[in-house]
Order: structure tokens, then C-alpha cells, then sequence
């Protein structure tokens, strides 16, 4: 109910909402949960286990009842809490968890079978037959658990991430929060202020309090107003301070109110150089019987309703706690003409007050599904019953210790306030400050908050100039903590998951005496609010049950994020294609131009082939692009290879140590193809080598490996030959690389340099400068496919020309462009490797490649390969296959065995990297690799294949299946 | 006192006052048999075989903390047998047997869920290789299928196939892959063997190992020294640390693996499902909570937490390969630390140090070894011989070269490159 | 001599420029671009050589120098990038040609350090990066370069082959910049 | 985590890649000596000398002293200098 006067709210600004299906209104400045309150509404939510019916517990993101669905279709956002859901005109929320309605919900059901639900029931039972569990009884599990619900559609969800930096961040702009940010603001530091809050101030908003000399409220608004003048100040408000990291860096979320083309919330991630925790406390519920009931609230949370929404909770309210702020309570609740009915103060001298005061007594009891009243337990023993619709609660406040502890650091129980503060020095450079810390009235906050500002500045070298602290509230409130009232019934700890005392004392009996144990048997502390309400709670719990002390018990790991944070914020710009980057080749366009479907590779897209009018499948493209090369020419896009230039002094010596063969002997102006070998021996990659001058050569990599080969020579020249001078600098993009091959190659080449090769310099694996256009050009006279072939590098800028030009010239001579998949069926026919053969796991003797392990001089991998186990003859070693039988088909991925034994684990001799259907040959070829392969040559294995249903009988054979000797590519 | 159905009827009906321990808590006796360092669920499953295959029960689990505390308990619960190379395949084979029965075998719900696991692949390339591993499940007796394009979309339709960065052209799937309740893993195997007579011994740090001439005669720990005829040590990512007491060194580096799990939410993904391109794989617990990781943070770390370049990038692959899950909020994120090997694979042998056996190198698939792994180290320690299952795990492999099981690819060697 | 000609195309990036809100962005023309590596020792040596040929000398690390059309910047560990002329003869270095492997893109206005923060892990305010500071680092798990050339200009140089992935970027952090 | 770059200064750990513990090659054929250096490892918790690239920055190798434990860094120098 909304009261004539007061409150934080604009009167002025009526916004309508809708919730469970009904039209409401309410004002700008309130929470859906102050809004629904205000219109009378008390069950908003059930719980997770029995289904009980909920109301609105708290006024912040601890809130464990009353989480409810935003929104409709795509874009609807599950288990938003109500507490810190700023209200907007339009705004729709639906309950959640409840069939068929929130009223009546079947599930209800498992509260009266609470009795054979508690802790760990599920572990002792449905122990039957496998299909039974996972056909009847999990789903039922399934079903009946969860929350809210996801759309399960893509919705358009604008979100992203930055980053921040800061001198001081200040995590809190409650009392001690606003006064660090002024007096480091003052100070001339780079600050930012984060606050959860939409509205800065804190508990300063909730309370009746003056602050120098005016309204709680009316202070940090002027605070803020301070703060915004200075530019050296960043306010973010609605931002909540999620997680701590090492060296300084936090994790924040910050939401923004609504409007076009803005994202809904931006992740933050903020590095400090020092930061002032001001995260204030948490107020904890009392564990009493049947606390869980809609109209149960926590006393704190009822004032923040009743003086910053000027909403009362009620008409009728019992307030119990023990401490001075009950009577603050009920003086709040009296003033907005609520009819407080007793006030229970647990301590046996409480504040003496004109109010039905029960001193040394408790609320035992809570009673009717929805408040009705509350049985009190007087200080001699007898009960008395007392009707009410509002129930104001305390057992406490927990200092809010959350971030200190993300970096392992455990609380330290302080006994004189019963509660846990942050262990000092948890966080580098975070010093906590106000209630988080400890301090129990708002003048301590104001102080703490300035001395913890003025210690930052001293650590970050500025002078403080003590802004005055005003004055303000200082009586310490003579707080005594309220965990459990005794009596019968279920009293609740975990309200979302419906863990009670009893469960945590069953718990204890059954051995989940650590306090892990007891959390993750009973999930007490796994709902959304992770433990922020009763968590505490919990432990004296167990402490009681195990007859520690709190201390003794321990605490259960603090873990990010403190409040939860949806993964499209944190893995914003990762949805659609922006979760890696795309890299085009120059020629890029002419490939989409004749209509190449692209594949990727190393980030790289390429051209798998250039369908022509008629083709009806890829491999008619594929056959025909193979044959070109074969029988014309053709013109392939290699630009996606890595590049590095080499230069220096010492680069040959330097090439000499990476790669496995020598490349110091290499003639300039001439090519050598290469093995370099991970330090344990295996190969990493291969590739050409080229050198164009005395101290400069030109290393290729494969179009995956770049990156990683490039690193690993960096490695190479600054750690393990730093005496060496020498100097890497990729130049994949700088060149547009195009191979050109087929018997009319060098026909078509001279189509398009300023002067015709002369082919007596120009041999195979020779190298140069050429001009095309009147581009210099390089020219490496190098073949993947077995025929007589060039590869030409020109500037990138040119590279679509050059290849848009070569296409046409060698289509012109009845070949054209070739793509990806006729590139891999040419390189199979010559038993050339790809990555699919050099798959990190294979030696230079498995690929007979052991004639480029040089004997005379050190290379990375040298030592490694050289260990017995690499080198032993039942190794599964390069070979070629073919068929041989009635099936004529061959499948990578397929296993190899002797035609006679079953096709087992055990009987395994070896794996088909590679396949093709060669067009030249007529049949299908593979590259396998097959124990003993290089000695099995003209036997007859069978290749299966399980999963796509292939037997195929195959001779081993020789890998290079065309042109063995290899003269076609040196003529 | 065996659990079921009846039994949770009748305390239900009496005030669940009847339930007592899972398993005791014993003073550690001066001596054993056989010790174990590591009340994981390694250490634990170890113990319940020992006692239930080989009848040896003056058996010791010490443990340092509270048991189940380190990666058991801080895993995304998965179970499979989905490797290719001779030497994994058999053992999570056999592991994956162990988990099907383990409910009957422990008379405790662990919750074994087997829902399916799917691995998505991008490219000709990769599908391929996938090809080979499912090749090589049904070899071993596994089951594996091939899940076209169209086939994949009817069983995961919320997959973005079309729009995102790496278009998904098909999957592998192991119907025989799921999921299990893992905490209850290690508390099931500590109530199994604390009932044939193993003392598990909670809150009791191993601080030496005591040798005689080559020869290991106990260990001192933080309460007194504890003789004993064999010693294990089954501390995964703090493997390294024990073995040193012996004055080894092992082939093991630890680093930070991250995982997530979000609110609680109705049901919406029925399966495993992983992206390698992404390194992100997700599957929903019965309570409702989207379970997930990605790749290591690539640093070693003992800190049992991570940093946000990680969290950001398995986030970033969620969205891209299932965007309907951007609404679903991430409640908490944990680390733990992986006992990282050379070639990924894990180690059971003997150390070189008699009476010494080592059972570590899980990386960060020692969930679903749990039970293989136990029973494998039980039969070494029992016979002195490797059980048919785990003969390849070898300490020896990285000297020799000989049997390496380099799963993924990317070297036996601990970042060198 | 053929009559074959090589058309020119520059790196594709989608229609630049671009305005959101107060910033623009805009495809470059550094002009020649090549790198510089000087041998062991030679550092000093080479400045003096680039800065008696092109009246520039090689900065030190993060910082850019430019006089007349060239400009020297810092690339990284003992790299430097020079732009807007040919290279002279440097004997005591490698130089390597980088014209082609390079998009460049002006980011102009004031709220540069905003954007930026959407895209780089380094604070650019002025404070923290001012005038002719040059720094290398990655945006969205790209390799750039990111230089101030004046008080309110950002040039960004990332691979060439990325150019149209890094122009939706920058471009969808201008309009969160302008919308927020 | 940030370390500080003798070359950048102080930048994010996603700007950098963690290469190995800071061991010395060894020379020769294959044995023991080789076998610790590609294999075996002191794994420690608490400090720790570490290769680390500053791969998206200036490309340096560095050595970074660093505490496996509570990630705090003691130095970051550049490597073979």
C-alpha cells in the first residue's frame, strides 16, 4: 500500500506494469518488488524443492523468493529478482515455478512429502535398473526443479564488454562509499564509484537518519552531486562489482536504463590501482518455524520500503530482532501509520519504548500460509499468540565479505560482533571500510570510509585533504545475533532451496560434519543468493551440531560472480560471427564471384571449388579441376600460407636450429622444402624454405600453423639462441600468393610477366624477383601437385587482379581456377602430407621423411626424436592404399586390419588419414598409416569403417601413386 | 545400513531420526598395509576395490582436508569413454562398465545419467578425425554414431547452424555418455569401503614419506607417523608436492581448468554437448543449472581460481554455438588444478622408489576415470602387477618414447614450443 | 613487355567512413609502410642514418616520432614501423616491406577513449597515452597497433585480411559509445 | 592477471602466453639430463621462474617470477638478455 507521503519515488511519473497477468501501476523510482507491494501483492514467487508460496523477503539482490520472468518470446529473461528490478512503463514479470498458476501449484504436493525429501534423500534410493532412473525418475527430478525458463529461441540481445582504469575504485556508495570517492575525488585521484544501486546513497536511502545536519538521503544526493562536478570522478551507477581477479582486476556489471540502440548492460572489466571495499552488510533472517511464509520480511528491508518507497508492507506488523534498531522499526512502521501489534526484543534489557514491547522473549512461530499472526515465546515460558499480517525480522547483519575472500582469502569471525569480517590484506590493495568491515553506525562508516580513501592515497602517492565528516547517527545499536529460536516445526535457512535446520542437523549426524560437505549435501548456500542470506545462519548451525564453535566450523569459498551476471553479458560479442575473426585472401571476391562455397582454416576462408553450369556435386567440380591441372593448367589462391621473413647475420645459422634439415647450404635463389620438429621430437610443421639473399630467406608454414610456428621461432631466436642476430617479421599479409600449375604453367606465367622465364634459370625450386604489370613480383618455382607449377607473390593490394587475370588466361586455355578440394585430391596422388598426416603426433621415420633429420648439427627435436620408442619398427607408418575388392570405396577415419581378424582394438593396424577419388587414376587412393607400413608393401589389408558402414579390401602400396619419380614437376 | 526406497519410508514416517553416518571417522591406527594419500574420488574408489576385489582392508585413505574436496568435487560431472588411442580406449572402456554398475556395487545414487554426449565438427577436417574416434569406440566395443547435419538438428535444434562463426555440419554421439552427481561419487566409495573396514582418515596432512633403504616404510602426517607397507599417492594436481616428499620429480605440471554453472532453469539441453572449435562444452544438472567449461587458462596455478580472459572466451563460445543462453545467468565459477601430463594422458605405476605406486597425470578428465582408476591401482597395489586396462599408463613412456598417448595433438612436452 | 596491368585494391573494409555519434571513422593512406629491425649494436647507428634520410629517428618504446611526411613508430621489441616514405639504404637492419600487410584506420573525435575501451585492454586517455604515443596490443583477439597522431586522432593498423571484421567492431563500439 | 612488460608496461594477461617453466636446453643425444628437461618438472607451489610471451604486444619472451599459489608476480625480465 502506497502512503500519502515521503519516499524517493517521483509521484508524478505513474508507470503502468503488468505482473501474473494483471495491470498495475506504479511510480518511477520503485523496484517491481516496492511496486507489487505497494498494490497489495504478497505471493510472487514459489520455492524450489515443495513449491511453498513466497513473498518478497528483502530489498536487494539477495532476495531469494521473489524472482519472476521479464518479458515475452525470444528475449524473455528468467529468474530476475524483483528487488532490484527497476521499474519501466510496459514492464511485464511472470511468476515462475509454479503450475498450473501461482495460487495453485501441484507440485505443492512434495511439501506434505517433505518428511521423505530431506537432505540427500535421493542418494539412498531409485538404486534400480538404469532405464528406470533415466526414463521415469530423473525427468520427473528434471521437471519438478529449475526455475525460470528459457526462451530457447535467438533473440537480438544487445550486450557488451570494456575495460576501465582507475586509481581508486570505490565498491559501494553507501555512507562509507560516497565518503572515500569524496575524499579521493578531493584528493584529485582517478576514481570510480560503483554502486549496485540505481540510486546512490545506500542504506542512507532506507533510513530516517540525518546526516549533516539533513535527511540521510538528502546527503549523498548532494555527495553525488559533489562528485559529478569533478572530472577526475566516474559514477556508475546500476553497476555491481562482481568478481575480483589478480593484479587489481574486478569485474563489474553495469545495467543501463532502456533506450534504443543501447545495450541492456555493459561487463565492466576495471583495473585499480587501489579500491575501497564499501559493500555494506546484509541483514540475515531468523531461523524460526514456518519463517518462510508470504508477509515474512526481513526488518531492514521493510524500513527500505516504508521510507524510500513509502510503501507499507502491511497493515498490522510484529517486529522481532535484538537489537536497538527493532524499535527504529516499529517506530518507522508507526509513523507510516502501520499499527505495529509487539514489538520482540530477544534481549532481556530492551530499549524501553511506548510500543507492546515483549523483552526477552521470541517469534517461535509464524502463522497461516500467508501471515496471519505469530505465536511469541515469553521469557517464563508461555506462549502468546498475536495477530498480524507482517512479520519484520532480524536476526542480525552479516558484514557483506563476499570480494575480499575471491582470491582465497577466508573471513575472520570477529566474536564481539558475531559476525565475520574480511581478513585484512585478503585482496592486494583492497581496503574494506563501513559495516562490510564491521562498523555498526553510520558515523563509523562516514569515518571509515574517509580514513580507507586516505590510506589509498597515501599508497598511490597523492596527499588527502580530509574533506569534514558530518555528523551523524553514532549510538551503537547493542546488537545481539538471533540465529535459531528453539521449538518444533521446519524452520527455513535457505528459503529458494528449502533447506531447513533439520536438514543441516541431519546433515551433521550422517557425517557431513565439514561445513563443504553440509553445503553440498544439503545445496544449503546453492540457490541464487549463494548463501548471502543464510549462510551464516547455516554455520551456527553446524556448529551447534558438531559442538564447535563458528570459527572452528569455517566457511564455505566465496566464489564469483557475487551476483550473478547473464552470459550474454559476459560473452558478449561472441554471438553471430563475432566470436573469432574472419580472414579473407585478396582474391576474395573473385572466389565468391564464381560462386566457391568457402571453408575455413585458421581463421582463413577458401575456396573448396568453383561449381560450374551442369555440375550437379562437388566432386564433378573437383574431378574436373584436377584433371585441368593435370592435362592444362590451373590457378589456385595459396595466400593463406604463412610467411616469415627471416633476415640477419645469422639466419642460416638460425634456420639450421629450427629446422630439422640444413637450410645454411641452401643456394640463394633456390627453395628447399622443410621439417621443423617440437622439442619432443614429432613434427610441428612443414613447409618451403627460400632464399633470397646471403641473409635473408623466406620460411612458409601451413595456413593453421602459422601463428603457432611463428611463435615457436621467436622462441627459438630470443630464448634458446639469443647470441644469435637474426630477425622475424611475418609477411602473410603482405603477399597474395597464387600457384600456378599444370603442364601449360609456364605458358600462361609468360602471359602475364614483363619478360618470359628463361627456363634454363629457372629449374625447379628456383626462386627470384620477377615483374608482373610492372609489379615486382616474387616467383618460387615449387609444385603440391606433382606438375611442372609456380607460385607467384605480389603485393596484397594487387592480388585480386592478378588472380581475377590468371583465372581468365587459363580459362582461356581450357583450364581455370582450382580450389581446396581438387588441391587435396593432386597432393594424395603424389602421397604429399597435410595436416591431416602431420596431426602433432607423427615422427619424420612414421612419415619416411628421416632423410631430413640432419646427423650433423643440432636442430629443436633433435634428442627427442632420437628415443627408441620413436624409432621402433612396429610404429604406424606412411603408406598409400588402394581397393582392391568388390568395394571400391574408401573413407578417412576408417581403421586398417588383416583381412582375416575381426575389427577390434586389438587387432588395429593402423588409420586412414587421407582420401580422394582420383579422376587420373579412375578409383579411390588414401594415405594411411599402417604398422610396419613401408615393409607391407603388396599386401592386402582391410580398411572398416564402423561408422559409415565401409568394408573395403585394399592393397598397401607406395603413397606417391602418380608420377612416383616425380619428372613431371622438374621438366 | 543399506539404503532404498523402504528405508526412506520408514524414517520419513519416524522423523528421519534413524539415519547415522555415511562412513566412520576413525583415529588412525600406527599401522597399515596399504596407505593411500588422497581421499579424492581416486583415493576413495581405490580403497572400496582393494577391499571388495582383493579382500584387503587394513587399508588407510588420509586426507588432507575433508574428503572429495578437490577435483571430484569441482568438475562438470561428465562420464564417457570416447578416446581413440590403444591404451585410453580400453581403460575408459572399462571405467565407463564400472560406472554402469556402480550403483548396485555401492548401494548409493550417484545419480549416473547416461543422456548422451555430442561432439560438434565444423569441417571435412575435423569430421574425419572425429570419424576416427568413433571408429575407434566401436573397435573397442563402444558406441558411437554419426550424426549428419539434419540428424543433429532434430536432437539439438537450439544450436545456431547457420549464423554463427564455425557452421556446425554434424556431431558424434555416445549414447552411453552422460553425466553423474559428483560429489556423491566420493562420498558413495568413502560409505562402500569405510564399510568392508577402510579407515578414512579426514583433516590429516601427509608431511613425509619415510623410506629404509630404498624402500618406503610410512608416512609422517600432521596427526603422528603411520607405518605402512605401501603407499599411494593419489593427489592429482598436488601430486607433484607428495612425490617430492620422496625425492621425485614427475612429468606433471599443474595448472587451472575453470567451470561455471548458472541459476536454476526449467529443462533445455537433454545431452552433453561439446564444441571443440570453442573449447566449450555444457550439459544441464538435474537441479537445473547449465554446467560448463572451456579450455585451461594455460598458466599453473595451485590457486584453485582463474581470471576473466578465460571465463570471457567459454562464454563467448556458449553464445556463439547457442545463443539461447544468454539469458541464463552464471551464479558461480571455480577452478581446480589439473595434474597436467606431457602428452595428456595419465599415469599409474609404480614410482621408482619400492613399495611406492603413483596413480596421477588425469589432466582434466579424471571424473569419469574415477572408478576405472581405483579399481586399476587396487589391482597394482594388490598384485604388483598393471591390471589389462591401465597397462599403458606408464611412467616410463616420456623416457622411452614407447606408448605415448598424445590424444589431441599438441605435443608430449610441457609447452616448449 | 606484356600490356598486362595490375589494378589496385585497397584492403576491404566495407563503406568508410563511418560517423556514430562524435566519432568517425575513416580508412587511411599511410603511404609506403616497411619495417625496420636493426642487427646487434646497430640501433643507434641506424637512427642516426633514418633520421639524416627521412628526418625522423627511431623513438623509444610506445612512442611515435613523424616530421614532414614520415613517421617512425615504435612496433615492438626492437621493431619499428616507418610510414609515408621509401626506405632509404639501411645496411645495419632488416628491412622488411609492410605496404600491403596493414589496414590503417583514423579514429577521430573525442570520445576515442570510450570506443577504444570497448576494444583494446589499454587505457588510451590522454593521460595514460598522449599525443604520438604508440603502443601493440589485441582487439577482440586481433594483433594491432594503435597509435595517437593527434590530441582527438586514434590510427589503428591491424592485418590486412582482418579489415572487414575489424571495421564492424570499431564500428559497433562507436554506436555503443553513441548510444549510451 | 597483469604482468609488467619491460618493453609495454603493465598489460592484461589475455595480451600474453605462458610458455614453459625457464629451464636451459640441454646439448647431446637423448638422456636423463634431456628427459627432466622436456619431461620432468618441479611443478612448485609458491614461486615459480616461468616463460611467458608477450605475444600480442611487442612479441618479447620474458621470464617471469611468479607465485603459483597467490599469483602475485615478483619480476618480469626479458628473456636471453
Amino acid at each position: 500500500m502506497r502512503l500519502g507521503q515521503g519516499g524517493l519515488v517521483d509521484r508524478d511519473r505513474h508507470l503502468g506494469f503488468r505482473f501474473d497477468g494483471h495491470a498495475y501501476e506504479g511510480l518511477e523510482g520503485d523496484t517491481l518488488a516496492s511496486a507489487l507491494l505497494a498494490n497489495g501483492i504478497r505471493l510472487v514467487g514459489r520455492s524450489f524443492k515443495y513449491h511453498r508460496p513466497r513473498g518478497i523477503l528483502t530489498a536487494g539482490s539477495e532476495e531469494p523468493n521473489a524472482l519472476v520472468t521479464l518479458g515475452r518470446g525470444a528475449a524473455q529473461e528468467p529468474n530476475a529478482r524483483a528487488t532490484t528490478v527497476e521499474l519501466r512503463q510496459g514492464l511485464e514479470a511472470r511468476p515462475q515455478n509454479a503450475w498450473p498458476s501461482l495460487g495453485v501449484d501441484a507440485l505443492a504436493v512434495n511439501d506434505l512429502l517433505s518428511p521423505f525429501l530431506s537432505a540427500g534423500f535421493y542418494y539412498k534410493t531409485f538404486m534400480g535398473p538404469h532405464r528406470i532412473w533415466e526414463r521415469v525418475f530423473e525427468p520427473a527430478i528434471r521437471r519438478a526443479a529449475g526455475l525460470g525458463r528459457l526462451s530457447q529461441e535467438v533473440a537480438d540481445l544487445q550486450f557488451e564488454k570494456a575495460f576501465a582504469f582507475c586509481d581508486l575504485l570505490v565498491i559501494g556508495a553507501g555512507p562509507a562509499g560516497l565518503m572515500a570517492a569524496l575524499t579521493a575525488g578531493e584528493a584529485g585521484a582517478d576514481v570510480i564509484l560503483a554502486d549496485e544501486d540505481f540510486l546512490p546513497g545506500g542504506r542512507l536511502n532506507a533510513e530516517r537518519e540525518e546526516v549533516g545536519g539533513r535527511s540521510g538521503a538528502g546527503w549523498a544526493a548532494e555527495a553525488v552531486t559533489r562528485l559529478e562536478a569533478m572530472p577526475n570522478v566516474r559514477i556508475m551507477s546500476r553497476t555491481a562489482v562482481t568478481g575480483v581477479y589478480d593484479q587489481g582486476t574486478y569485474g563489474a556489471l553495469q545495467k543501463h536504463p532502456a533506450a534504443a540502440g543501447r545495450p541492456e548492460e555493459t561487463f565492466w572489466r576495471i583495473v585499480a590501482r587501489r579500491a575501497v571495499l564499501a559493500a555494506g552488510a546484509i541483514e540475515r533472517p531468523v531461523a524460526l518455524a514456518n519463517n518462510d511464509r508470504p508477509g515474512v520480511m526481513l526488518a531492514g528491508a521493510v524500513r527500505s520500503y516504508l521510507n524510500r518507497y513509502a510503501v507499507a508492507p502491511g497493515r498490522r506488523a510484529v517486529v522481532f530482532g535484538a537489537s536497538d534498531e527493532a524499535r527504529r522499526t516499529a517506530a518507522d512502521l508507526r509513523r507510516a501509520g502501520v499499527h505495529v501489534a509487539a514489538l520482540v526484543d530477544a534481549r532481556e534489557r530492551a530499549e524501553t519504548s511506548d510500543f507492546a514491547t515483549y523483552a526477552g522473549a521470541t517469534v517461535e512461530r509464524v502463522l497461516g500460509r500467508e501471515v496471519e499472526g505469530v505465536a511469541i515465546r515469553l521469557g517464563n515460558g508461555r506462549e502468546e499468540r498475536v495477530q498480524a499480517d507482517l512479520l519484520a525480522m532480524s536476526g542480525g547483519w552479516n558484514p557483506n565479505v563476499h570480494l575480499s575472500c575471491h582470491l582465497n582469502g577466508r573471513p575472520v569471525w570477529d566474536e564481539s560482533l558475531s559476525a565475520f569480517l574480511p581478513a585484512p590484506g585478503a585482496v592486494p590493495g583492497l581496503i574494506p571500510a563501513g559495516s562490510c568491515n564491521g562498523a555498526v553506525t553510520t558515523a563509523a562508516c562516514l569515518a571509515a570510509g574517509r580514513e580507507a580513501a586516505a590510506r589509498a592515497l597515501e599508497d598511490l602517492g597523492l596527499k588527502a585533504t580530509a574533506p569534514d565528516l558530518p555528523e551523524a547517527e553514532d549510538r551503537d545499536p547493542q546488537a545481539r545475533p538471533i540465529w535459531v529460536v528453539p521449538g518444533k516445526g521446519r524452520k527455513w535457512v535457505d528459503f529458494q532451496n528449502d533447506v531447513t535446520t533439520k536438514d543441516i542437523e541431519l546433515a551433521a549426524r550422517e557425517n557431513f560434519r565439514s561445513v563443504e560437505h553440509m553445503k553440498r549435501y544439503t545445496t544449503q548456500g546453492m540457490a541464487t543468493d549463494q548463501g548471502k542470506t543464510g549462510g551464516v545462519t547455516a554455520l551456527s548451525i553446524l556448529a551447534d551440531a558438531t559442538g564447535r564453535s563458528i570459527p572452528e566450523t569455517g566457511t564455505t569459498t566465496y566464489r564469483p560472480p557475487y551476483a550473478p551476471i547473464q552470459i550474454a553479458a559476459l560473452g558478449a560479442g561472441g554471438e553471430g560471427r563475432g566470436f573469432a575473426a574472419e580472414r579473407f585472401t585478396a582474391a576474395h571476391p573473385v572466389h565468391l564471384a564464381m560462386g566457391a562455397p568457402m571453408v575455413e582454416a585458421g581463421l582463413w576462408f577458401r575456396p573448396s571449388y568453383y561449381p560450374r553450369t551442369g555440375e550437379k556435386t562437388w566432386r564433378q567440380a573437383c574431378d574436373r579441376e584436377a584433371l585441368m591441372v593435370r592435362e592444362t593448367v590451373g590457378v589456385c589462391d595459396v595466400s593463406t600460407l604463412g610467411k616469415i621473413d627471416v633476415q640477419g647475420p645469422d639466419a642460416a645459422a638460425f634456420l639450421d636450429f629450427v629446422y630439422s634439415n640444413t637450410m645454411s647450404t641452401l643456394k640463394q635463389g633456390k627453395v628447399r622444402y622443410g621439417l621443423m620438429l617440437r622439442e619432443d621430437g614429432h613434427i610441428m610443421d612443414d613447409g618451403t624454405c627460400a632464399r633470397i639473399g646471403p641473409d635473408h630467406y623466406l620460411v612458409s608454414t601451413t595456413t593453421a600453423a602459422a601463428g603457432e610456428v611463428m611463435r615457436h621461432m621467436e622462441f627459438a631466436a630470443q630464448v634458446l639462441r639469443p647470441e644469435l642476430d637474426v630477425h622475424l617479421v611475418s609477411v602473410t599479409e603482405q603477399w597474395a600468393q597464387t600457384a600456378i600449375a599444370g603442364p601449360e604453367s609456364r605458358d600462361l606465367l609468360n602471359e602475364v610477366l614483363d619478360s618470359p622465364l628463361d627456363p634454363g634459370t629457372w629449374p625447379f625450386m628456383a626462386c627470384g624477383a620477377v615483374t608482373v604489370g610492372g609489379v615486382p613480383a616474387r616467383l618460387f618455382r615449387i609444385s603440391f601437385s606433382g606438375e611442372h607449377a609456380y607460385e607467384i607473390a605480389v603485393p596484397a593490394r594487387y592480388g585480386e587482379s592478378l588472380f581475377r587475370q590468371l583465372v581468365a588466361r587459363a580459362e582461356a586455355r581450357g583450364g581455370g581456377a582450382y580450389g581446396m578440394e581438387a588441391l587435396n585430391v593432386l597432393r594424395i596422388e603424389k602421397g604429399l602430407l597435410t595436416h591431416a598426416e602431420l596431426d602433432g603426433r607423427t615422427t619424420a621415420f612414421d612419415l619416411n621423411l628421416s632423410g631430413m633429420m640432419s646427423k650433423k648439427k643440432d636442430f629443436v627435436g633433435r634428442a627427442a626424436a632420437g628415443r627408441a620408442g620413436l624409432l621402433a619398427d612396429d610404429r604406424p607408418r606412411l603408406v598409400g592404399i588402394r581397393p582392391v575388392g568388390a568395394v571400391r570405396q574408401l573413407t578417412a577415419g576408417a581403421f586398417l586390419f588383416d583381412p582375416e581378424t575381426e575389427s577390434t582394438r586389438e587387432n588395429a593396424q593402423g588409420t586412414v588419414s587421407s582420401v580422394a577419388f582420383s579422376p587420373t587414376l579412375g578409383h579411390f587412393i588414401g594415405l594411411a598409416l599402417l604398422k610396419e607400413g613401408p615393409e607391407r608393401h603388396g599386401e592386402t589389408v582391410r580398411m572398416v569403417d564402423h561408422l559409415r558402414r565401409v568394408s573395403t579390401l585394399c592393397e598397401v602400396c607406395d603413397p606417391a601413386f602418380f608420377d612416383p619419380a616425380g619428372g613431371r614437376a622438374r621438366d | 545400513m543399506r539404503f532404498g526406497a523402504l528405508r526412506i519410508l520408514k524414517e520419513g514416517l519416524t522423523g528421519n531420526r534413524g539415519w547415522g553416518p555415511h562412513w566412520r571417522d576413525p583415529e588412525p591406527k600406527p599401522a597399515y598395509d596399504i596407505v593411500i594419500i588422497g581421499g579424492g574420488g581416486h583415493g576413495l574408489a581405490t580403497a572400496f576395490y582393494l577391499a571388495r576385489e582383493h579382500g584387503l582392508t587394513n587399508v588407510a585413505v588420509l586426507e588432507k582436508g575433508y574428503i572429495g574436496g578437490g577435483n571430484v568435487g569441482r568438475n562438470t560431472t561428465i562420464v564417457r569413454a570416447n578416446y581413440f588411442l590403444p591404451g585410453n580406449s580400453e581403460f575408459y572402456s572399462h571405467s565407463l562398465k564400472l560406472w554402469e554398475r556402480m550403483e548396485s556395487d555401492l548401494n548409493y545414487n550417484v545419480m549416473h545419467s547416461q543422456r548422451g554426449i555430442i561432439n560438434l565438427f565444423h569441417s571435412d577436417g575435423q569430421r574425419d578425425a572425429i570419424v576416427r574416434r568413433g571408429n575407434a569406440m566401436i573397435n573397442q566395443g563402444d558406441d558411437a554414431i554419426l550424426l549428419d547435419r539434419e540428424a543433429l538438428r532434430k536432437k539439438l535444434p537450439y544450436l545456431n547452424f547457420d549464423s554463427g562463426r564455425f557452421p556446425i555440419h554434424g556431431g558424434l554421439y555416445h549414447p552411453r555418455g552422460g553425466t553423474a552427481r559428483h560429489d556423491a561419487v566420493a562420498w558413495g566409495f568413502a560409505r562402500g569401503a569405510s564399510d568392508r573396514g577402510v579407515d578414512i582418515i579426514q583433516n590429516c596432512e601427509v608431511t613425509g614419506i619415510d623410506t629404509e633403504a630404498g624402500r618406503v616404510t610410512g608416512v609422517q602426517t600432521t596427526r603422528g607417523a603411520i607405518r605402512a607397507r605401501k603407499v599411494a599417492i593419489v593427489t592429482a594436481g598436488r601430486s607433484g608436492q607428495v612425490a617430492s616428499l620422496a625425492g621425485l620429480r614427475l612429468p606433471i605440471e599443474s595448472h587451472v581448468l575453470q567451470a561455471f554453472v548458472t541459476e536454476g532453469l526449467k529443462p533445455v539441453i537433454d545431452n552433453v554437448v561439446t564444441f571443440g572449435m570453442g573449447h566449450f562444452y555444457i550439459s544441464q544438472s538435474d537441479k537445473g543449472g547449465l554446467v560448463f567449461g572451456g579450455d585451461l587458462d594455460f598458466y599453473p596455478s595451485y590457486a584453485q581460481r582463474g581470471n576473466l580472459p578465460t571465463v570471457e572466451h567459454v562464454m563467448e563460445a556458449g553464445m556463439t554455438l547457442m545463443p539461447m543462453i544468454g539469458r541464463a545467468r552464471v551464479l558461480r565459477s571455480w577452478g581446480g588444478i589439473m595434474d597436467m601430463t606431457p602428452d595428456g594422458s595419465p599415469i599409474i605405476d609404480k614410482a621408482p622408489v619400492e613399495g611406492l605406486y603413483l596413480d596421477c597425470g588425469w589432466c582434466y578428465g579424471g571424473f569419469k576415470a574415477v572408478p576405472g582408476s581405483g579399481f586399476a591401482l587396487a589391482h597394482l597395489l594388490a598384485t604388483d602387477r598393471p591390471h589389462d586396462s591401465a597397462a599403458g599408463f606408464r611412467l616410463d613412456r616420456f623416457e622411452t618414447g614407447r606408448g605415448l598417448m598424445d590424444e589431441e595433438g599438441k605435443g608430449a612436452q610441457h609447452n616448449l614450443h | 613487355m606484356t600490356d598486362f596491368r595490375l589494378a589496385s585494391v585497397p584492403p576491404a573494409t566495407g563503406p568508410l567512413p563511418v560517423t556514430r555519434g562524435a566519432m568517425t571513422l575513416s580508412l587511411a593512406d599511410p603511404g609506403p609502410l616497411w619495417s625496420v629491425a636493426p642487427h646487434r649494436g646497430e640501433a643507434a647507428a641506424v637512427s642516426r642514418a633514418l633520421q639524416e634520410a627521412i628526418g625522423v629517428s627511431l623513438p623509444g618504446p610506445g612512442r611515435r616520432h613523424a616530421a614532414g611526411g614520415a613517421s617512425v613508430q615504435w612496433f615492438g621489441r626492437n621493431l619499428w614501423l616507418v610510414a609515408g616514405v621509401a626506405p632509404p639504404d639501411l645496411p645495419g637492419a632488416a628491412v622488411t616491406d609492410q605496404g600491403d600487410g596493414w589496414v590503417t584506420f583514423d579514429l577521430a573525435g573525442p570520445e576515442g577513449a570510450d570506443v577504444m575501451a570497448r576494444l583494446i585492454p589499454v587505457d588510451t586517455r590522454p593521460a595514460a597515452m598522449p599525443d604520438q604515443a604508440a603502443i601493440r596490443t589485441e582487439l577482440h583477439g586481433m594483433m594491432v597497433a594503435v597509435a595517437r597522431t593527434a590530441p582527438d586522432t586514434l590510427r589503428i593498423m591491424g592485418f590486412r585480411s582482418m579489415a572487414s571484421t575489424l571495421t564492424r567492431t570499431i564500428t559497433e563500439a562507436m554506436e555503443r559509445v553513441a548510444a549510451i | 592477471m597483469r604482468l609488467t612488460c619491460p618493453h609495454c608496461g603493465e598489460r592484461d594477461l589475455r595480451e600474453f602466453t605462458y610458455g614453459g617453466a625457464a629451464l636451459t636446453r640441454p646439448e647431446g643425444d637423448w638422456s636423463p639430463i634431456w628427459d627432466e628437461y622436456v619431461h620432468l618438472r618441479e611443478n612448485p607451489a609458491g614461486r615459480s621462474r616461468e616463460f611467458w610471451q608477450h605475444g600480442a604486444g611487442c612479441s618479447a619472451w620474458l621470464v617471469v617470477e611468479r607465485d603459483t599459489v597467490t599469483h602475485d608476480i615478483h619480476a618480469v625480465t626479458e628473456a636471453g638478455a
